[in-house]
């Protein structure tokens, strides 16, 4: 069998990371290719939950990017989402969700090369980990809807 | 039943080189809800568009997607094309192939593989649009200004030249703000009431100017376009109306012994008092606070000594409620006292003083008619120390930032020192020259060469008096850290430019933000230098931070561009894609649980109090309430809500956990 | 009334006029300073030139002893042992680790439950508002208060008077009916613990100080640390050489003036000690109350 | 979303001093506050502005010649430069780190000896009493100085009044005091 691909979804803001994903495209640096790119306004946007929804969707790992600190579009919805994602990892620690699976960070529309390497490296990251069995069976039981 | 078409476009070669473009069509067309399905050399072009519309016809399409490039660049295209076939606009949506799929893999399957789920997310996405129209706002035509100093004048008079209506609320008796304090101006040494005093009575002139002195901000509500401002117009004890300036009241006042505000206690002034001779309106106030009748019941001189019967003792405050479109700040700065600096002595050595008070001793018309004597002997100082970055750049006194203007009159009043003391010294302790700007740093260069200005670089530790002396201890860095000691005859701080005194509370007011140290914040330091974010409220001048006249001056006429351009249409056409709170039918009215945690987390003040009311009046149910004038669309609150009774339209819950669920079989 | 006291060594030695006037003030106002049980030195400047736990460990005992014999307010007269408890209880207090490491040493636990006062303190708290009953002269001279480096530095651990311009003391003589001078080297560093092994350094420090207070016109200076009072008094000989001038104004301590005021005899209070002899005489009988307004107070700094 | 960088460990004599006492050196902005308002700047061969620039540079010639410098040891500890300090450069907790490393590595200077010699005979006197003993002291750190002519006026007038006692105080649990010292200065140094 061929080594294990994991599959990664990316919760990005429109403005930043959207922008400097497409500047990765732009500027044609390569990366893998297991990603999948879900757009949102804001990282103020991402509702928790929905990082559940795509674990049980299958996903072995998560990457969660929007604007540095002090660069969002909306000023502050990037502070609420780090705000909020203190709360929701101690709530993943509760439910066993593997933290270790969700990766931030900031992505400028400037930062193509950035992205991907975030990429890549998160995909490094996730291999190490394995496929998310546990949780695929876990969410079997749809206790997530 | 959603009727789908899916547009598979190669980009020349930019796509179909890595993306089997026919097969991602082909299995596109199996996708549950999609009718149509094909793939086109370049969808953006004449043809390609043509094809989307014709597409929409034929096959009675509900949903586009366009899998090309990023939406970024060719949504509004295609949403266009979709909407000269009929179909709403905000029924298509992108799947970027190009920008995230072929640019940055391999040619492989599993390139296929991720061009067809990005299909597939976004079918499953565009199957749940909603349909939306664009927001109509209706726009009244008519500015505030808020504060009166060179900025809100620039701002007013520009507006009022595009043919505009302005009010413009100025706190003091006057307009005129610090400028009409200053001397001469850097960096070309024009006297600053020349140039300023023709621009304050413009100002009162301009029939679309309506202006309010002696007045501040009361209420603001509404949004943009459309606000509903209050305005308080302190009594002045003076029937304006009557007053014709003559200023007899003003010289038989007896009471004359008090502060003058304008000459920085420099000078004394009547309780009836205009601020300064060239002041805009020329009516004078009668200062309660200080008027004999006022205090004991007797007097009342000036209302015989005027001749217009102009004095009104029971003048009452007066509440004035006007529309406005759009608001301008302009209520500037102010400077931190000598008190502030405890190892100068708390201020209470009458000849440190503080800059401002150095203009009005240069100043022709200040309380030494322009020449430089010390306040506490009226000699005429032979040494003179400026000490510069006194508390900027302080963090220890809590104000770490550069306030900008400083370095600049420093220089200029060691010009204006020595044209005025010719035998005399002047020295500068300082960090930095901070001089960038057209021709600044020439004019700090002249100050050291022509003017023979001493500048030391380093700080000063200590000032105390000696013998009738000011004994400066400071340090010269570029001799070793040596202690240098001057016996000064005065000495000026360059205090910290800081935020005006009632500028958080206007803010509050305003529901605009301010930073640590209460300037108001811009939207983005780059992009959006003169709007808040607040829709429709813009500000400009020293009320942002330290800035010096010319470019509190660009600033205002960048306002008065936005707030024109916002007024060129008489209604304002916004993107739906905001927030809304879900409404069902009584007793419910909505899932909505008024917990508000929505409201602390929107950046925008977007989030209002809504009140259900029965019958009888009695409160039934508080409810969120979008705003639609001032949301933007960042979709934080949605996040928030724990009983997701709010949405946003464009990234509904709805859609997005579609998107995450088209994801379940790769 | 009883409050916890350490004397500290230089009260117990070379300083005994300080610790005599404390005692002789404290019992006319009925209070009893109790004394912490087998007290050890602080390590004044020495210990945390050189070792920094143990500049740490010798107060942290004193601390530890003082609260195990149930004291809860300490009253340190000796600014420089005064600035180590402070310090020793800011550091501790802000450090766990530290704190846990330090008790290990000690063998001791300091729980951080004391309030360390100074002299001016207690005189602020504990007697300034008898004074009215029980004082029988006016201090009418003018007077230089002085109160050097340690007793208002480093302001983030002392949080006692502001540190530019303090005016506890001032308000204190001005209290006692003195006039209090306004001057430039109020919180200028006397030399501290210099004194042996750079004589010429203080002699110079301390005379700066020693000029400016004569200069504008006070008779007597008035300090509240054994370290002031040696260099600006012992050190005399040195300082007349640097100003090239003879200078006999006193130096007295603030419990001293206090004493004065309220008639205690002069060799009860050590004033005999001195080096410079303290001539002051002719006070007026004490009659009218005095308010007197502490302008720090007054001031949000 | 971390935003520390992470420094590899910084071995310059100013990383150190951010190690033990916690004092960033790279805040001071060179203003010069400090040296004016330091007491005794002009007897130091660097003002303390100075002694930090040459640590900022981080060179091993200038952190040589702040560890042999005369200034560590004249500074009084009086916190002048960190109560006027802009930037809240915390000095005094620096020297002394500077004079226990320039202690530790023998590179005191030489115009430092008196100070050393007393400070030592100052410890010496607390851990042997657990007090101070003055008399004890003068004569102890006159005997190091060799000095023994400067000050012999004072004592006799110190005893006329009653302010030097003959013998010392011992306190009782000298053992606490010994262990105390055991366990602080004397592991590092003797
Ligand atoms: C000592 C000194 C010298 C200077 N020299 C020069 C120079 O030579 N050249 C140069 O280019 N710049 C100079 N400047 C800078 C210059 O003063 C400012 O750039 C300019 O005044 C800023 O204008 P402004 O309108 O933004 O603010 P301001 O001049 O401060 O005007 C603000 C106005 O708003 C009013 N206001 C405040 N709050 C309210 C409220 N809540 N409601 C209603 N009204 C309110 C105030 O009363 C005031 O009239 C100098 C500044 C100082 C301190
Ligand atoms: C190295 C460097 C770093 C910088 N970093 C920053 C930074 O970090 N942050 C920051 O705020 N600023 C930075 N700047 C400044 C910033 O680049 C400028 O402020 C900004 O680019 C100015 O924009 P502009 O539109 O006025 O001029 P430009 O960017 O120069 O644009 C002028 C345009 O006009 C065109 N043009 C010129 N002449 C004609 C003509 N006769 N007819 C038709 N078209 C013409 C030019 O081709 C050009 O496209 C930096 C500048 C430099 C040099
Ligand atoms: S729509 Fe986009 S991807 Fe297609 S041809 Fe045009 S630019 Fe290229
Ligand atoms: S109030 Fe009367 S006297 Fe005063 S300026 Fe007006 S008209 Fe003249
Ligand atoms: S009534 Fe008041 S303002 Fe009028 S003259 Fe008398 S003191 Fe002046
Ligand atoms: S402008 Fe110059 S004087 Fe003013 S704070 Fe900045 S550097 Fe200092
Ligand atoms: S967070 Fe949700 S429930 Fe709470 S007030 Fe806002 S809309 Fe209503
Ligand atoms: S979407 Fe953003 S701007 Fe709009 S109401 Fe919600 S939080 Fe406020
Ligand atoms: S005062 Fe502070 S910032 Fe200024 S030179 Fe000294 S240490 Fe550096
Ligand atoms: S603590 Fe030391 S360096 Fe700082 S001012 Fe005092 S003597 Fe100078």
């Amino acid at each position: 069998m061929s080594e294990f691909e994991p599959k990664i979804v990316a919760f990005v803001c429109n403005w930043c990371t959207y922008a400097g994903a497409d500047l990765t495209g732009t500027s044609r640096i390569k990366y893998s290719s297991n990603v999948r790119i879900i757009r949102f306004p804001c990282t103020g946007r991402i509702d928790y939950m929905l990082l559940t929804k795509a674990f049980a969707s299958g996903a072995d790992g998560i990457i969660v990017s929007g604007c540095h600190p002090n660069d969002c579009h909306y000023t502050s919805g990037n502070f609420h989402a780090r705000r909020r994602w203190m709360v929701f990892r101690r709530l993943c620690d509760f439910m066993g969700i593997d933290t270790r699976r969700i990766i931030f960070s900031w992505v400028s529309a400037a930062e193509g090369a950035k992205w991907a390497q975030i990429v890549n490296s998160a995909n490094e990251e996730f291999k190490k980990l394995g496929p998310y069995e546990n949780y695929h069976k876990l969410s079997t039981q749809e206790i997530f809807e | 039943m959603a009727r789908i078409g899916v547009f598979i476009c190669h980009c020349g070669e930019n796509i179909s080189a890595t993306v089997d473009c026919s097969k991602v069509a082909q299995v596109a067309a199996t996708f549950p809800g999609v009718v149509h399905s094909v793939d086109y050399k370049y969808m953006c072009s004449d043809p390609g568009q043509t094809l989307v519309g014709n597409a929409i016809k034929e096959h009675n399409l509900t949903g586009v997607v366009v899998s090309a490039c990023s939406p970024r660049m060719h949504e509004p295209t295609f949403r266009r094309a979709c909407a000269e076939a009929g179909l709403n606009p905000y029924q298509c949506e992108m799947a970027n192939l190009r920008e995230h799929c072929s640019w940055v893999h391999e040619r492989n399957e599993k390139t296929d593989d991720k061009a067809i789920d990005l299909v597939r997310m976004l079918v499953e996405k565009v199957k749940r649009n909603n349909s939306l129209q664009p927001i109509k706002v209706p726009v009244t035509k008519t500015a505030l200004v808020i504060g009166g100093g060179v900025a809100g004048i620039q701002a007013a008079l520009d507006i009022a030249n595009a043919g505009h209506k302005v009010i413009m609320v100025e706190r003091e008796p006057s307009i005129g703000g610090h400028m009409s304090q200053l001397s001469e101006t850097f960096p070309t040494l024009d006297c600053s009431q020349c140039i300023l005093t023709p621009r304050m009575v413009e100002v009162a002139q301009n029939p679309n100017i309506k202006l309010y002195t002696y007045a501040e901000i009361e209420s603001v509500e509404g949004f943009v376009g459309n606000f509903t401002v209050k305005i308080r117009k302190k009594a002045k004890s003076i029937d304006e109306s009557k007053c014709n300036g003559c200023g007899l009241c003003t010289t038989k006042c007896p009471n004359k012994k008090n502060p003058n505000e304008f000459e920085l206690g420099m000078a004394k002034r009547p309780a009836i008092y205009v601020p300064f001779p060239q002041a805009v309106p020329n009516i004078p106030v009668i200062d309660k606070t200080q008027c004999t009748y006022y205090k004991t019941g007797k007097c009342k001189i000036c209302e015989k000594v005027c001749q217009a019967n102009a004095i009104q003792f029971d003048q009452q405050d007066e509440i004035i409620e006007v529309p406005v479109g759009a608001i301008a700040i302009c209520t500037g700065f102010d400077i931190k006292k000598a008190d502030f600096f405890p190892e100068y002595g708390y201020g209470k050595h009458k000849d440190i003083i503080d800059g401002l008070q150095f203009e009005r001793l240069a100043s022709a018309s200040g309380p030494t008619a322009g020449e430089i004597r010390r306040p506490s002997d009226g000699q005429i100082p032979k040494k003179i120390v400026f000490v510069a970055c006194a508390g900027s750049r302080d963090p220890a006194k809590g104000i770490e930032y550069c306030s900008k203007i400083c370095c600049m009159y420093t220089a200029k009043h060691a010009i204006l020192y020595k044209h005025k003391v010719h035998d005399g010294t002047a020295y500068i302790f300082y960090m930095d020259i901070r001089a960038a700007g057209k021709n600044y740093d020439e004019f700090t260069r002249r100050a050291i060469e022509e003017d023979d200005a001493k500048y030391i670089r380093g700080r000063v530790s200590k000032i105390y008096e000696r013998d009738g002396k000011l004994i400066v201890v400071g340090a010269d860095t570029l001799m070793g850290a040596q202690t240098v000691e001057i016996e000064a005859d005065m000495v000026v701080l360059a205090t910290a430019g800081v935020a005006n005194q009632g500028a958080e509370k206007l803010a509050q007011i305003l529901h605009v933000s301010y930073d640590q140290h209460k300037f108001f914040s811009e939207a983005h330091p780059k992009l959006k230098p003169v709007e808040t974010n607040t829709a429709g409220i813009y500000l400009a001048g020293a009320c942002q931070s330290p800035k010096d006249i010319p470019e509190s001056v660009a600033a205002a006429s960048g306002v008065a561009g936005k707030i024109s351009c916002l007024f060129s249409n008489s209604e304002l056409t916004r993107e739906p894609l905001i927030a809304v709170v879900d409404r069902t039918a009584p007793p419910q009215y909505s899932s909505c649980t008024g917990c508000f945690m929505c409201q602390s987390v929107c950046p925008y003040n977007a989030i209002e109090r809504e009140e259900i009311n029965d019958r009888n009046g009695n409160l039934v149910k508080q409810l969120a309430f979008i705003n639609p004038g001032l949301c933007q669309g960042c979709g934080t609150c949605v996040a928030v809500c724990k009983s997701k009774s709010i949405d946003i339209e464009g990234y509904t819950n709805l859609q997005m956990y579609s998107e995450v669920d088209a994801l379940l079989n790769f | 009334m009883k409050l916890g006291f350490y004397p500290g060594c230089s009260l117990e030695g070379a300083s005994r006029e300080y610790n005599e006037s404390v005692m002789a003030i404290a019992e006319e106002m009925g209070i009893e300073l109790v004394s912490i049980p087998d007290w050890n030195c602080c390590g004044a400047t020495a210990a945390h030139n050189l070792d920094k736990e143990l500049s740490l460990s010798l107060p942290a005992r004193n601390l530890a002893l003082a609260e195990e014999a149930g004291l809860t307010v300490l009253v340190v007269p000796c600014a420089a042992c005064y600035s180590r408890f402070c310090a020793t209880q800011h550091e501790l207090m802000h450090d766990e680790n530290l704190h846990k490491k330090i008790n290990g040493i000690i063998e001791k636990e300091y729980k951080g439950n004391l309030r360390i006062l100074n002299v001016i303190q207690f005189i602020d708290e504990f007697i300034i508002d008898k004074l009215d009953d029980k004082m029988k002269f006016e201090f009418n001279k003018k007077v230089a208060c002085y109160y050097g480096c340690l007793l208002v530095r480093p302001n983030k651990v002392l949080d006692f008077d502001r540190t530019e311009d303090p005016q506890t003391m001032d308000v204190v003589m001005k209290k006692l009916g003195a006039d209090s001078i306004d001057w430039a080297y109020k919180t200028e560093c006397c030399g501290a613990g210099f004194s042996v092994s750079f004589t010429e350094t203080v002699g110079r420090l301390s005379g700066q100080i020693v000029e400016d207070a004569e200069h504008r016109g006070a008779e007597a200076m008035i300090v509240a640390c054994p370290m002031c009072h040696s260099n600006l008094d012992m050190r005399r000989p040195e300082i007349n050489k640097y100003n090239k001038k003879k200078s006999d104004m006193p130096v007295i301590y603030i419990t001293q003036a206090i004493g004065l005021a309220l008639g205690i005899d002069r060799n009860k209070l050590g004033l005999q000690r001195h080096f410079v002899p303290v001539k002051l005489k002719d006070f007026k009988p004490y009659t009218k109350k005095t308010e007197v307004e502490n302008p720090q107070k007054m001031e949000v700094e | 979303m971390s935003d520390s960088h992470n420094h590899l460990v910084d071995n310059s004599l100013s990383g150190k001093i951010k190690q033990n006492t916690g004092v960033s050196l790279s805040r001071c902005y060179q203003c010069g506050k400090c040296s004016a308002g330091c007491p005794v700047s002009s007897d130091m061969d660097f003002p303390p502005s100075l002694l930090i620039r040459k640590l900022q540079t981080g060179l091993p010639e200038h952190e040589e010649e702040v560890l042999r410098s005369k200034s560590i040891w004249y500074c009084l500890t009086c916190e002048m430069c960190i109560s006027r300090c802009p930037m809240e450069v915390d000095i005094p907790p620096m020297m002394d780190y500077l004079r226990s490393e320039s202690l530790r590595l023998k590179k005191a200077n030489p115009a430092a000896k008196n100070i050393i010699r007393f400070h030592k005979a100052f410890l010496d006197s607390i851990e042997q009493t657990g007090r101070l003993y003055e008399m004890g002291l003068i004569v102890d750190y006159k005997a190091r100085a060799l000095n023994l002519t400067q000050d012999v006026a004072l004592a006799p007038s110190m005893f006329a009044k009653g302010k030097l006692k003959i013998m010392p105080e011992l306190i009782k649990n000298r053992k606490n005091i010994k262990q105390i010292f055991q366990k602080t200065i004397n592991k590092k140094q003797k």
